[in-house]
């Protein structure tokens, strides 16, 4: 049992903390690379890649270097930190992982391969129009005319949807269950838009479009895809611990320096144990954040689908608190899209869907308490 | 105690939903049931809709539109309007600089500024908020120095709500810098067509352009655009920003949100907890509306009820509350912020992330939540 | 549309205040009152009486001045405002609410008008271990032979069960239904203990136990139970009011007279911030309470169920959140039984029970929100 | 990072768990699990058995039976004794007393009181609080007089948890009036049948008494029964207080109490709002759980981790919102306080009011909650 990073990981953290913060320590950099599209820096892109970053997930078969859950989610964090644009979560976490999963060594070896050498960018489509943290394809059908397959149907929001090469796209089977498929972004009708943090987001059009089934045609994908997404999820809680970790560190910075009534804020005693409260938040997510990297490293698909649930729930939670009491305790500055505050609190937001919301994780969770005694940390 | 309205009241508020339901401009009224932003144009046309009615400034003295209303009629009026989608009187001409100069104006003043005012021939702006000086207010830095019968003002004023759209601005300035810091301010009326006057519009973190900073380098401001004495800027502030005691908590506009999200959320209904949530919102609405007829009933002559402070706090909170609820409830659709309007994705859905980041101001802007707990803690609670 | 009190109210307020603060302005008192059985002081009880407290709610015929719920509500709160142990919400507002309601003429000129002058006090059995707040009558059944009504079964909690000249029982009805039974006290099996707030319950026990119908033998009353239980609850919620506006002015005092650290407790302002939260659940509470309170006097049965479902989420929220702030704002004294403030939130504790807990209002109002756009305040 | 415990670990947590579930006293167990009071003839049993073990007082110096345990072992000790209903050995005497004579103490007092102390055979008071301290310990004003080579005490300590069963006290006293407040502090030992030391208990409002006042009148207590150094008392109370890292959050007793309430609760967790409070309680339980694990694998050295008060602070409000859920989930049932052990309420309704009552001392007592909000602004963000 322990919840500290070894050498190497602590080394890897401090790479990429380096060059994420060379790229956007100054907000102004994140705010004038988001302003116009892919809404990424694709230098950036090229220099995570050259770090090894982009391949970090993938075996040294597919041309990546085979790293576990600690080192991606430590990736993810810093990245949060200082709300990098880049697609790392979209692409490697989410797309990436699909194809990792499902493909055939040959989809993997190339479309993996490109992804951690910076040369594509890919985006997982398996969202539509009212879906809710569903993986099971609804909105897509697929159809086979012999060899050939083709996808129909509109995916949105698709998250870089617009930017990305490929496409990873779930779709109902004509025979039931739910296949994987990768579809050319250029074959694809798409629409890009803003995101409220700035990234991006498309909706993708399928009608009768080809795709490549992901792996053996035809089987039911379902354990896979869910587990993925699961794993995505979990991710996307370390990059939101990153986001609030840097919240917290604003906040309790702006009331150590501003003045007002003639003293520092952090002479008025109601805005310091608020601040306290922010740290008390941070700290339980951070535990669960850290728990549920180890569960993806070491659980069944069961154990990682019910820590994606736990750390879904906890950081949800910590993240509306911390989001909207750095932007309180900073006051009107924080509404300004100039600053970095407020920013992070709208990302916070969007990286909420990405985790699937506390409401959704909590009904799930609810449906289990009967199931067992206690909750052990501990197995 | 007595729940039901006057004949005379029911009566009132029955022709107030008439007014609004049937003879307003429905295209206005459209734009705001559905969440959509207001142009310049709809709000000026619908404030001199309002004033041709004689709805737009029911509170100001008679002689120059007033009604002589009670306040429970001001605030049947003020529900009504919320309830039926009508946008509220420009608060910056109706609420503040409106009874400012009708209290403190001089008769010049009154004559030359209140028929525009009351009609928005007028657009007014607010120069009140300073970078450095947040809620205190009273360390502003805009200075006012004696040049001839004119004040020359130099200084920076920011968080100036549609400030692209004024025509004039009222703002404190410093005019003594020796005093004491409140003792030492004034309020001058600036036209914002005068050289020197630059307004900068400030992006929010919800993409929207609703306040700016206004810079004054050497703006010459004739001698007779101070209100009141020199020097009393503080008082008169005071007397504006605690003026208002009808429709300081958005009772009506949250309640028709919570009703519009319930109407859009449909099948998500059926989850428990989510009807949970709605009941729960549902019933502190219902605390909130009647707490503010508490305080319309109760108070009594021109000193604002310190229950205010509450409305303002509870309100806010629930605002910010139904806004979350509706992020809650659009889900992965939340991310559609900028999409086209032809997406499947529906605008209310699309609208969510926004509304919820627009809406974290209302417990900063115009007297933050904490300053009203303070106010609670030390007007009504005497600590 | 007004929400004062007349002259009259002000007066019967001022009058009830002055006999409830002299007989237990001193909370001392009121604790060696609540030490011994009965639980309250009879000398009190007939001084309320005296006052035409007792009778307040009733006819003229039956022996009381037909005073309308504000001046009932008003009576509550005066009385919780000084934690008063007379059973006024028990004996008066809810078993002689029933009798009220249901009596025969004969019955309530001879009942009430003995509970109006003090001679006897009333309790209603309507519980049974394990009920949660239905009024249906299950847990006693009613047997009939010829003219002769037995009752069997246990109720408990019975508060003032154990004083009271006779018991108000709900039961059910051997031809389906609930009736109202009037039991002997001494003809029942009683057991009297403490609750936790000092006043005092019982388990009755009825085994063929002789017992009188109230009105026409043999009609389902249960329309006429459930509105009495509704009122009784808005009733409770008076009296929750003035233990929670005590609790304020209580935390208010300590806050300003109180030195730590060399200053008064007012100079920290993360506690003064607290108390104005507090405030803030007084005065929305306040005003549901008395809207409810004027529901009762002008509402149809639906009315006056939904508002004691409003008022019973509302008040019961408010008063776990001034209850609990209440204690913690005064630290180590508010936990002694010597001290008034504890107990009061023993006091909110009990009422709570009485409203029927805010998890029991919510999941009422929540089967209701389809049915309306919005919940008006005006009708 | 890794989630598994080391073999070692892992042996020594079987170990630890067969211990308390096989070889412990049943009786005392089964006491806790069904939550009734433990007699004092359980306590003193309870931590002789422990002794014996040698699992009272693993963290003392291994001189005088401790184990030179890790923290994480320590850990793991305590949430298993907990989980199993093994009381946890007195505070007083374990984790307070103990540690500082250990520390502080010359030879004659460690060899006189700390066997003793480990057994149990003295039962140890605290005598820190004063009536009109409270938060602030350093204004005590209990005084200490040198009288040759005794000292003559005087004055009044309050808030003495279970001192009607204490043998001894360990005070601080005021014994240089003329200094800075906190500088004038010393810590004496007082055996408790001591001429002038008189007991009166505190009844609290769940009824219960736990708590109590001891007065000092001209007791006398021999020199040689200071502890450390003359006026060094507060920076010994300073290390009693943050001395503990392992089972400041009472994370296996509310773990156990939450899960005795779920199957207490039967067809009551049919309801969709009360299964989702349970999962929102077990979801915070677990992250509690895991960042008192997190600090126990950080800590080192004597140091107390300064996320202590995150455990203080999250453990009692969890503790309190287990007791909330049992009241009500008990409903009318929990008005039965009272009843008689036939009554047809069960027991656990029928002690939940009191339960949830007494509770609220957990957010006050040993550092109030505001006490540990302070410490985590102030020590862990700087403000």
């Amino acid at each position: 049992m322990d919840f500290t990073y070894d050498d190497e990981q602590t080394a890897l953290r401090e790479a990429v903390r380096g060059l994420a913060t060379k790229a956007y320590g100054s907000f102004e950099d994140r705010r004038q690379v988001v302003a116009q599209a892919p809404g990424f820096d694709e230098a950036q892109w090229a220099r995570l890649a050259e770090m090894g970053v982009l391949g970090l997930p993938f075996s040294e078969d597919d041309g990546g270097v085979a790293a576990g859950p600690v080192e991606i989610g430590l990736v993810c964090q810093e990245l949060g930190r200082v709300l990098a644009p880049e697609p790392f979560l979209a692409s490697v976490v989410h797309a990436g992982g699909l194809v990792a999963a499902a493909g055939s060594p040959e989809q993997r070896a190339d479309l993996l391969g490109r992804l951690a050498a910076g040369e594509i960018v890919l985006a997982a489509a398996d969202t539509s129009p009212g879906d809710r943290w569903s993986a099971d394809g609804g909105g897509v059908t697929a159809a086979q005319d012999g060899e050939a397959w083709t996808l129909t149907g509109v995916r949105d929001p698709v998250p870089n949807g617009a930017r990305a090469d490929h496409l990873v796209v779930t779709a109902l089977l004509p025979d039931g269950g739910t296949g994987l498929f990768v579809v050319e972004g250029s074959a694809a009708t798409r629409s890009d838009y803003a995101v409220i943090d700035g990234s991006r987001a498309a909706r993708v059009q399928l009608d009768a479009t080809p795709a490549v089934p992901l792996g053996e045609p035809g089987h039911d994908l379902r354990p896979t895809i869910a587990t993925i997404s699961d794993i995505t999820r979990i991710m996307g809680a370390q990059q939101a611990l990153g986001v609030m970790q840097a919240q917290v560190a604003s906040t309790t910075d702006y009331l150590k320096s501003r003045k007002q009534f003639g003293v520092t804020l952090n002479s008025f005693q109601a805005l310091t144990f608020r601040a306290a409260d922010m740290y008390v938040s941070l700290e339980l997510a951070h535990s669960v954040v850290d728990w549920a990297t180890m569960v993806v490293g070491s659980g069944t698909r069961a154990d990682i689908a019910s820590a994606a649930d736990r750390v879904g729930l906890q950081v949800s939670r910590a993240a509306r608190h911390i989001g909207q009491e750095a932007i309180q305790l900073h006051g009107g500055i924080a509404m300004t899209a100039e600053y970095s505050v407020g920013v992070r609190t709208a990302h916070l937001a969007v990286l909420e869907q990405w985790l699937g919301g506390a409401q959704h994780h909590l009904t799930r969770l609810a449906a289990t308490v009967t199931d067992h005694e206690t909750v052990e940390a501990l197995g | 105690m007595q729940l039901e309205l006057s004949a005379e009241d029911a009566a009132f508020r029955e022709e107030m939903r008439t007014y609004f339901t049937t003879e307003f401009p429905q295209d206005i009224r459209d734009t705001v049931l559905e969440g959509r932003e207001l142009s310049q144009e709809q709000i000026v046309r619908s404030q001199q809709a309002l004033n041709a009615a004689g709805l737009a400034v029911p509170h100001w003295p008679e002689e120059w539109g007033g009604r002589g209303w009670t306040d429970l009629q001001r605030h049947l009026w003020h529900e009504e309007m919320q309830a039926a989608g009508v946008p509220t009187p420009l608060a910056f001409n109706a609420s503040m600089i409106g009874p400012v100069i009708a209290q403190f104006g001089t008769e010049e003043q009154k004559a030359r500024f209140l028929p525009a005012t009351a009609n928005l021939d007028i657009w007014w702006s607010q120069g009140f908020s300073e970078p450095d000086a947040g809620s205190d207010l009273a360390s502003l830095r805009t200075t006012a120095v004696r040049d001839g019968d004119d004040w020359i003002v130099n200084g920076q004023k920011t968080w100036t709500t549609l400030g692209q759209f004024g025509d004039w601005i009222f703002t404190l300035v410093r005019t003594d810098p020796e005093v004491k810091k409140q003792a030492g301010i004034s309020m001058l009326l600036i036209d914002m067509t005068s050289p020197g006057v630059e307004v900068r519009p400030i992006e929010l973190i919800d993409g929207s352009h609703e306040v700016n900073e206004v810079w004054f380098d050497d703006v010459r401001v004739p001698g007779d655009l101070m209100v009141g004495e020199l020097n009393s800027g503080w008082t008169i502030a005071k007397f504006l920003l605690g003026n208002e005691r009808v429709g300081v908590a958005p009772v009506g506009a949250t309640k028709r949100a919570l009703a519009t999200l319930k109407r859009n959320a449909g099948d998500l209904l059926d989850d428990p907890l989510t009807r949970a949530r709605v009941a729960e919102l549902e019933n502190e609405l219902l605390a909130l509306e009647l707490t503010a007829l508490r305080v319309v009933a109760h108070s009594a002559g021109g000193e604002p009820h310190p229950a205010s402070s509450v409305l303002k706090l509870k309100g806010t909170e629930l605002q910010q509350a139904v806004s979350q609820l509706a992020l809650d409830l659009a889900g992965p659709g939340s991310l559609a912020y900028g999409a086209e309007d032809d997406s499947e994705v529906p605008g209310w859905a699309r609208r969510s992330a926004p509304t919820y980041l627009n809406l974290r101001k209302a417990s900063i802007y115009g007297g933050s939540n904490e300053i009203q707990r303070q106010i609670i803690a030390r007007t009504i609670l005497g600590l």
